[in-house]
């Protein structure tokens, strides 16, 4: 879109996990391009390799993990940057808010000396003083009282624990911010609250952000792209509110579905669903991985690899039902 | 098989279920390196003290039998251990005291569990003034320091295996019982024991077919890991005098050798191997129990898996 | 709809339960009365904290209320051994965790079999179980017999769990959250096996959530639960279609699909039951009372000092 | 942390020792039945001078009433005398305390300090080399009955290299004082305070590993590396802390066993404390000195589990706030 | 919590450091004094003779506290003691000493008739322990300074024999009887060779030489008396150094010093021996019913083998022994040599009880009471203090075993033993006796009011089999009465050989004190009686205050090969420390290498 280096460019990222009996692909060649400022989500069930795409883009993967594929960073490879360099662009560069504030946050340290760790280790020499300013600051910018710094986390609230991290993912100034399910495990009341806050501050700042979430309708309201992940690849993508509308790819339209409209009478008395479970990413089907699931599968389905291909305006989906597929369905 | 098939079908399905899922957890403890060695040590020693009476004459114990023998004799000079102070065979004392020694750590131990599972799972099963008392004895028990207790129980008692098993029993069970209890404390709280209550189970059910099942595999771990224990501890007893002095366990060996001034005359042979074979032992057990310990507890399986 | 005449099938009155804490007593249900009838599906609506999963374990006399009654069949719900147990065979219920629910001990075919050996019911045990896994959608059902949980999928899990239950032949059937902890693809198809459960047996079947959308998706009827209360209850259409208690609007308005309606997010977290606040419980965070508009209406004094009784419990709705 | 929860804690913790106390007092009423005629064995005593010892030794009366007695000598630290020595048996137990205190203390900290250590290296470079020495090695020190290794140590050290004395706690040639006296003392204490720290080093690494290892599983920790934390930093502010809290509860309670762990250890190095004591004590029998170690003993464990239940609740804001 | 690791790691570097420092800096601070280390197992009970009653209390009360009269070194005749010369009234009734000049404490006091008068009388109206048995029927006076005046109330052999150890009365006469019952008896003060310097109950006691000491003072500065918990450990110290003798060392060990040239070693004989005694049913309580048929006792005598148990129980150390030995001097022990009614002999064991009806019926391999069915199962106390007992219950229920008696073994420490066997609560048991040097003392031990018969003090008794003999008692007194030596020794003779056919007392052998001592430190030894006795802890100990320095260069302390060891194993240790701290703190872990 614009001449210059993408904020984020990442492709054909594979991730693949050791395991005892046979490695686990849990990423499968995937390929995103992020501009300053602009939001994406990120789509898809338990066991999709979300969360593993987001681990990767920091090298945060356990030990024995193989990535492969390129994190471009302001065109820097994030993968191959040597230990000292990968040190300075964590969390100044790119910050994450982590599912589960519970456990994500240290138990026996205060909430303000966590954040004003992350400050003082990226601008070394910040007085005291300074730090507990900027903490202050931080909190109250997430809507809590600058005295909580003083708190343990188990003495705030999911919702509380939530805004302290991102609060301290703000540290730093970062220009890309992952959410990798921020908002999962929280109260309906609650959710929205911390929703709002992220688009706040998104726009405020002019963040550019990923959005990680297995509720598609959440995404649809907060993100202007949206990307579907199945089986460690991107599905579909597009401007959120037409793959929401008018999903190409039948797991996009399942999972849209998934999530009634109150008040339509389409899915009164009509629960929609999938038959079949996601798949067990050490043995994926042959051909197209959704078909065993696929309402509109095809003989071709179960032998034709599929890929991204071309499905209207900036929107793309792996699916020989794809207007753009080449493969006839 | 052919029984198997008239069975009824529950039963067969019963029977399938448990054949299956030792058949896994054998495999999984086949992987498991320290576990499997732990595992050869043991069958070893127990395939010894078993096969005693084939391996060495009792009669050689006794000191009136070895008259003949030259007393302190090195290895070099008689059989694969020497002679103790008495002429009498190393040997045949190390092989016939793995039994003493096992015997104690076995039935103590078993002991010890079936009284720390019993107060463990009631206390952690029925809650409220029940546990409180059972926990507050429990805890009691654990206050009091194990040595000196045993040693004052044994001292009242007497000297004898039975007794030594006895001591050693009933001065081991609070550890297992704490830890049975907060494991029945979570395993009550999960949903499928109030769904097993929604089903209509009274508290006999529950605790019989999931709380017990679901516990045994701890007890199990926590004997394995128990006897080693206990096993240290008949040491210790026999060491100090305390342990019965017509079967020798290594123990008695280790304080007869002491007391005989085995460590002066630099009589290796006799203080060594029922020391070594204590260690060998102790060391079985514990990562017999360390492997059980990971294979059936789902807690640690991804720990270490 | 129903068959059973004007008898309803379950009905709970004056109900209250209360838990001891370090902080105080936490009044989880704090006078509740409720009915349903035999072939409906009630979506039990509200927050985490509102007392809804209590209440669904009273129901099931899983605990014990301080005062009130529930009645199943026009049969109160006694505490001795022998008749909870036959409670236990009208009433059955389903598990948000199916996955926890469930021993990891035991196959699927123990699982099963479990209500019907508790029952000593009568019959061949293995077709009953056989049967149970087929109408749950789980076929052919021999090959499931003797899995483990670990090696069936999560939703798998959750039909085990309401063969379970079905095999009992129980007239209502309380389920909690029973597709939150499942993935989204799945939901649906979990739902569906419900709503088949009603339309073939007549079952009634109480669902405890706090997702709307599932509501609209199956229910006959929603109630809206706050603080230990039931605050509004209707017909699904009718209360999510046009909500009167400004919670339920809230509640509404916060469901990300539905575009058109202005959000009202509510502050705080959930409230804390150990602290109910006197007049209507839920003026604190009411936003009739923070906009003005109470004042408008002249009732804010009111929804601060009156207990709020008929259905919708708001002040602002007569 | 409320006084609520300190006095409720130092509360239960008496109950605990209330207990002990009458526990010792029927386990030894058991075994003796006539301490006058013990402790004057050998000695003419007419019928008055027994009825007066008697009525010294709170034996006279019904068993209830000797209780009542019992329980007031108690709370006056008055264990009675000696069988051996004919000494207070608490003037005993303070003489002999402070040598216990010593070697096993500094046997405690030692093997806390290197077990915490080793556990730490073996847990942080799991599955390597390293790790599975340090496990072999701590698992083959905690597998061995502690006066074999003992006994190994005296026969390689003192008796054949003749390195270090065979026994005691000074040199009684000597009347060395200030740091050559202490000199003298560590010398004596080199032997048996390695066999006791090894004998108790197993037990911290393995707990330390093992809680290392879980906690390393925590996704605070990878916050904390998402951060840009050096890993071992990593390890140094988040992991081992929080890994260290339940070793530290580890540790209070087994320091509370610390004064009556080393009773073997200390019979074989001729070590004067309370576990010599204790040895000697049980050869006689001399019942009021084991009674008294007992209690004494027992004192120790319930004191330093309350000071672990304290400590965990001061080092653990989690318990301390709640 | 900064870096919790690094914190502690320099605590442990530093405390090893610390060790290093301070052990480099040698433990010994000699100053050229002449200190001599005696090794003993036993440890003193007590410092005061109204309270200790074990061998090396009174080894240390022979070295600090003079005695009237003295015993020779040689063969125990009366010599001078503190006092220089006695004489008899004709009725010897009365005794007069006269003491040397100028007798001093050790703490420069004057030591007078007063002393000893006071001893005499206070000793015998409080029935000191140690002393009431010399002095029980004396008077004392003291008419000067240096005479002493001794009253007997009945004609008294022993006279003018007074080896009762003279305490300070300007000490213990300021005492209350209470007090002095009491008191511990750590004052320093004594009148013998050494004094008390310092005491660590359990651990040592520290004498230095009194200068004051009427016999001069001794060559050697310093002695100590070193306990040892475990005779091993002191055959260790013995070796390295430490130690320049030891007392009591088990067998094995003794003669595996016996072929070091390094060292000599003394088996001195003064009487004591071992027996397995049977309960012979005159006390409080019977035994085992079949323990009163003298069959039975003379098929046990035959099942019991001498050689065997000197072999292997004390390794040799020891001679065979069929009778008492009652006193220190061997000449008091008659000849059984020929006398095959005590010999080991199986076979004949058998056959005994086999004529006599005791025959294995139900073919358990225990016999069982001619009568009924009550089977031979005696119960077997071993000591637990020494190092015998273990292992004679051992031989001996062995063999008890073969001929059809069933044993049951309790393991008691003498002080339990002791109330078991006044009860009368045993079958049988092994312990041992150390005579004094007049036969009498062991003679009355066997004797019929010597058997308990008060329930409410049984200890009080010392005929631990449990057996009157009226016969025994008649010769006894007749003794007792009996001037002429040899005429005399001919009774005692007659009631030993009688005593030990009762079959109530096996005496298995007479065994030594095993001492050794370092040949390069030490001159001067003395062994009590000459030729058979001990070199030390004997019966007045007359070593101590002739011993002195070889005279020689080998006198220097070989202390400083132990502490190159000492740095290397410390060394050693902070390696190992330090490798693991490096080990630690290596910056790289291995999750950043990947």
């Amino acid at each position: 879109m614009s001449g210059q280096v993408p904020l984020l460019s990442v492709r054909d990222l594979h991730v693949t996990y050791a395991a005892a009996e046979r490695p686990v692909p849990a990423v499968r060649g995937v390929d995103i391009e992020l501009e300053v400022g602009e939001t994406l989500g990120l789509a898809g069930e338990s066991g999709c390799g979300k969360s593993s795409l987001a681990g990767a883009l920091l090298r945060l993967l356990p030990g024995g993990t193989e990535v492969t594929g390129e994190v471009l960073l302001d065109g820097e490879d994030v993968l191959t940057m040597k230990p000292g360099r990968l040190r300075a662009v964590r969390w100044t560069d790119l910050a994450i808010v982590f599912q589960g504030a519970l456990h994500t946050l240290n138990p026996v340290q205060r909430v303000g000396d966590q954040i004003g760790e992350a400050i003082r280790l990226h601008s070394k020499g910040t007085s005291h003083a300074k730090v507990r300013e900027r903490v202050g600051e931080l909190l109250e910018l997430v809507g809590l009282p600058a005295r909580r710094a003083r708190d343990y986390p188990h003495q705030l609230s999911g919702g509380q624990r939530q805004r302290v991290l991102i609060g301290l993912a703000l540290a730093c100034e970062p220009r890309l911010l992952i959410a990798d399910e921020p908002t999962t495990a929280l109260d309906v009341m609650v959710q929205a609250q911390v929703l709002r806050l992220l688009e706040d501050l998104q726009e405020r700042f002019g963040l550019a952000t990923i959005f990680i979430t297995h509720d598609l309708s959440t995404l649809a309201s907060v993100c202007r792209r949206l990307a579907v992940m199945y089986a460690g690849r991107i599905v579909e993508q597009g401007p959120s509110h037409d793959v929401f509308a008018a999903p190409t790819h039948p797991y996009t339209r399942a999972l849209a579905g998934a999530f009634p409209v109150i008040g339509d009478q389409a899915f009164r008395m009509a629960p929609a669903g999938l038959p079949g479970d996601p798949p067990d990413p050490r043995h994926l089907p042959e051909g197209c991985p959704f078909h065993p699931r696929c309402p509109a599968a095809v003989e071709t389905c179960s032998s034709v690899p599929v890929e991204l291909w071309p499905a209207g305006p900036g929107r793309a989906a792996a699916c020989i039902h794809a207007p753009g597929s080449p493969v006839p369905a | 098989m052919s029984a198997l098939a008239e069975a009824p079908s529950a039963r067969r399905i019963a029977w399938l279920r448990r054949r299956r899922a030792v058949a896994g957890a054998w495999r999984d403890y086949r992987r498991h390196l320290p576990g499997m060695v732990g595992l050869v040590i043991l069958v070893l020693v127990v395939a010894m003290a078993l096969a005693a009476p084939l391996l060495a004459d009792e009669a050689g114990l006794k000191a009136i039998n070895s008259t003949g023998n030259p007393t302190w004799a090195s290895p070099s000079e008689f059989g694969p251990l020497g002679t103790d102070g008495l002429g009498r065979d190393v040997m045949t004392q190390f092989i016939w005291g793995s039994r003493i020694s096992l015997l104690v750590g076995l039935a103590a131990t078993i002991l010890a569990m079936v009284i720390g599972s019993v107060v463990g799972i009631t206390a952690g099963f029925f809650g409220g003034a029940v546990s409180a008392v059972l926990m507050r004895v429990t805890e009691w028990f654990l206050v009091i320091p194990f040595l000196p207790l045993a040693i004052v129980l044994a001292a009242i008692l007497g000297p004898s295996v039975k007794n030594i098993i006895l001591v050693i029993g009933i001065t081991s069970w609070p550890s297992t019982t704490r830890l049975i209890q907060a494991q029945v404390l979570t395993l009550r709280e999960r949903d499928y024991v109030d769904r097993s209550r929604a089903l209509g189970a009274s508290n006999w059910h529950l605790m019989s077919r999931h709380i017990l099942p679901n516990v045994s595999p701890l007890i199990l771990a926590n004997t394995t890991l128990t006897v080693p224990i206990v096993i240290l501890s008949e040491a210790t007893l026999s060491f100090l005098g305390l342990g019965d002095p017509s079967n020798a366990s290594w123990g008695k060996m280790l304080d007869d050798a002491f007391e005989s001034g085995a460590v002066t005359l630099e009589a290796w042979w006799y203080f060594v191997p029922p020391g070594l074979g204590i260690l060998l032992v102790v060391l079985a057990f514990t990562l017999v129990g360390q492997a059980l310990e990971e294979i059936l507890d789902p807690r640690l399986r991804d720990k270490h898996g | 709809m129903s068959a059973e005449g004007n008898g309803a099938l379950l009905e709970v009155s004056g109900l209250k339960v209360e838990f001891p804490g370090r902080h105080g007593t936490a009044r989880a249900v704090d006078g509740v009365d409720f009915t349903m009838k035999s072939g409906e599906i009630v979506a039990l609506v509200g927050e985490s904290g509102c007392g809804k999963t209590t209440l669904a374990r009273s129901i099931m006399g899983l605990q014990r209320p301080l005062a009130g009654e529930v009645r199943v069949r026009g049969e109160t719900l006694r505490y001795g051994r022998r008749a909870l147990r036959d409670h236990r065979r009208s009433a059955q219920m389903i598990f948000q965790d199916p996955t926890g629910a469930l021993n990891a001990r035991q196959t699927i075919y123990e699982a099963v079999a479990e209500g019907v050996r508790i029952h000593r019911l009568p019959g061949n045990e293995e077709e009953v179980v056989a049967e149970g896994l087929s109408r749950a959608g789980l076929r052919p059902p021999e090959r499931f017999f003797t899995r483990y949980p670990y090696e069936i999928s999560g939703g798998q899990r959750q039909r085990v769990i309401i063969a379970g239950a079905m095999v009992l032949n129980p007239s209502l059937l309380v389920a909690d959250e029973p597709v939150s902890s499942l993935d989204a693809s799945i939901r649906g198809e979990i739902l569906a096996l419900m709503l088949k459960l009603v339309r073939e047996t007549q079952i009634g079947i109480l669902v405890v959530t706090h997702d709307l959308g599932l509501a609209w998706n199956v229910a006959d009827r929603v109630a809206v639960m706050y603080l230990g209360r039931i605050v509004e209850e209707g017909p699904t259409e009718e209360i999510l279609s046009s909500p009167r208690h400004p919670y339920t609007r809230a509640l509404l308005s916060v469901v990300p699909e539905i575009a058109q309606m202005e959000q009202q997010i509510l502050s705080g977290e959930a409230p804390d039951p150990t602290r109910i606040p006197s007049g209507c419980r839920f003026h604190p965070r009411c936003p009739l009372v923070e906009s003005g508009k109470a004042a408008e209406l002249g009732i804010e004094e009111r929804c601060r000092t009156e207990d709020p009784v008929e259905l919708p419990a708001c002040h602002a709705v007569r | 942390m409320t006084a609520g929860f300190i006095s409720k804690k130092v509360l239960g913790a008496l109950v605990t020792l209330i207990f002990v106390v009458c526990f010792n007092f029927f386990l030894f009423r058991v075994v003796d039945a006539d301490p006058v005629a013990n402790l004057f064995r050998g000695k003419e005593l007419s019928q008055s001078q027994r009825a007066e010892l008697r009525e010294e030794f709170g034996l006279n009366g019904s068993q209830g009433e000797q209780f009542v007695k019992y329980l007031g000598q108690t709370a006056q630290l008055n264990f009675g005398r000696s069988y051996s020595t004919n000494q207070p048996v608490w003037d005993e137990i303070k003489k002999k305390a402070g040598a216990t205190i010593a070697l096993v203390g500094i046997a405690a900290v030692l093997s806390a300090v290197i077990g915490i250590m080793l556990g730490i290296a073996a847990a942080w470079r799991r599955r390597t080399k390293a790790d599975y020495g340090i496990t072999a090695f701590t698992m083959g020190a905690y597998s061995m009955p502690e006066f074999w290794l003992g006994m190994l140590l005296l026969t390689f050290f003192a008796v054949k290299l003749g390195w270090f004395p065979v026994g005691g706690i000074t040199d009684p040639d000597s009347s060395a004082t200030g740091l050559a006296k202490l000199a003298d003392q560590a010398h004596h204490m080199f032997l048996p305070a390695l066999t006791l720290t090894l004998a108790y080093l197993g037990e911290y690494t393995i707990i330390m590993r093992s809680s290392l290892l879980d906690t390393m599983r925590e996704d605070y920790l990878v916050l904390a590396r998402a951060k840009g934390l050096r890993d071992v930093l990593v390890r140094n502010r988040h992991a081992v802390p929080n890994a260290l809290l339940p070793v530290v509860a580890l540790m209070a309670i087994n320091f509370g066993f610390v004064l009556s762990g080393a009773i073997a250890v200390e019979a074989i190095f001729s070590w004067p404390g309370l576990g010599l004591a204790t040895y000697e004590a049980l050869k006689g029998p001399d019942l009021p000195m084991l009674q008294g170690l007992f209690l004494v003993f027992s004192a120790s464990v319930i004191l330093f589990n309350l000071i672990a239940d304290i400590l965990y609740a001061w080092l653990d804001p989690r318990v301390r706030t709640s | 919590m900064r870096s919790i690791h690094r914190r502690t790691l320099a605590v442990a570097v530093l405390v090893a450091a610390l060790i290093t420092g301070l052990t480099t800096i040698s433990a010994h601070g000699q100053d050229g004094s002449v200190t001599f280390d005696v090794g003993e197992p036993q440890g003193i009970d007590s410092m005061s003779p109204l309270i200790g009653v074990v061998v090396p209390s009174f080894e240390a009360w022979n070295i600090q506290y003079a005695t009237l009269t003295d015993k020779a070194a040689e063969d125990f005749h009366t010599i001078p003691g503190l006092a220089e010369s006695w004489t008899a009234s004709k009725d010897k009734l009365t005794w007069t000493y006269k003491l040397r000049d100028g007798l001093k404490w050790s703490d420069g006091k004057p030591l007078t008739s007063e002393d000893i008068a006071w001893n005499v009388n206070t000793s015998r109206k409080e029935e000191w322990l140690n002393h009431s048995a010399v002095t029980a029927n004396l008077t004392a006076t003291a008419p000067d300074p240096q005479t002493v005046v001794i009253k007997t109330s009945v004609p008294d052999p022993k006279l003018p024999t007074m080896d009762v150890y003279i305490l300070p009365k300007h000490i213990w006469g300021k005492l209350s009887p209470d007090e002095r019952d009491k008191y511990a008896g750590e004052d320093g003060v004594g009148s013998g060779p050494f004094v008390l310097d310092k005491f660590e109950k359990g651990q040592f006691a520290r004498f230095k030489a009194n200068p004051n000491y009427w016999g001069g003072k001794p060559a050697v500065d310093t002695v100590v008396l070193r306990k040892f918990n475990n005779p091993d450990a002191m055959v260790a110290a013995l070796k390295t150094g430490e130690l320049d003798a030891a007392w009591d060392i088990p067998g094995a060990a003794f003669n595996q010093l016996k072929n070091d040239d390094d060292f000599v070693t003394n088996e001195g004989y003064q009487g004591s021996f071992s027996e397995v005694a049977l309960n012979g049913g005159d006390g409080l309580k019977k035994g085992h019913p079949a323990l009163e048929d003298p069959e039975v006792r003379k098929a046990i005598a035959h099942a019991i083998d001498r050689d065997t148990l000197v072999a292997r129980v004390l390794d040799g150390i020891g001679k065979p022994l069929k009778t008492i030995s009652p006193s220190a001097n061997p000449e008091w022990v008659p000849d059984l040599s020929e006398d095959t009614s005590l010999d080991f002999d199986l076979d004949e064991a058998k056959r005994i009880l086999e004529d006599a009806g005791y025959k294995d019926t139900n073919g358990d391999g225990v016999r069982e009471m001619p009568n009924g069915g009550e089977p031979l199962k005696f119960t077997y106390y071993a000591r637990s203090d020494g190092e015998t007992g273990p292992k004679v219950a051992e031989f001996v229920r062995g063999w008890l075993d073969e001929i059809g008696i069933a044993t049951t073994e309790k393991i008691a420490s003498d002080s339990e033993l002791t109330p078991i066997i006044g009860k009368g609560d045993y079958d049988m048991f092994a312990w041992g006796w150390t005579p004094y040097v007049d036969p009498d003392t062991m003679l009355d031990y066997m004797t019929c009011k010597q058997v308990a018969a008060d329930p409410d003090d049984p200890t009080n008794y010392y005929n631990d089999a449990n057996y009157c003999d009226p016969e025994y008692d008649k010769l006894y007194a007749q003794q007792k009465v009996e001037l002429d030596p040899e005429k005399r020794k001919e009774i005692v003779h007659e009631m030993l050989t009688r005593w030990a056919h009762s079959g109530v007392y096996n005496v298995m052998w007479e065994e030594p004190e095993t001492i050794a001592y370092r040949k390069d430190r030490f001159e001067g030894w003395t062994q009590q009686p000459a030729e058979t006795g001990p070199v030390l802890f004997s019966n007045t100990s007359p070593t101590y205050a002739k011993l002195k320095p070889v005279s020689a260069s080998a006198s220097g302390d070989d202390d400083g090969g132990g502490s190159g060891g000492i740095i290397a194993i410390i060394a050693a240790a902070v390696l190992v420390l330090g490798g693991g701290a490096w080990f630690l703190s290596r910056r790289r872990s291995a999750d950043e290498r990947e």
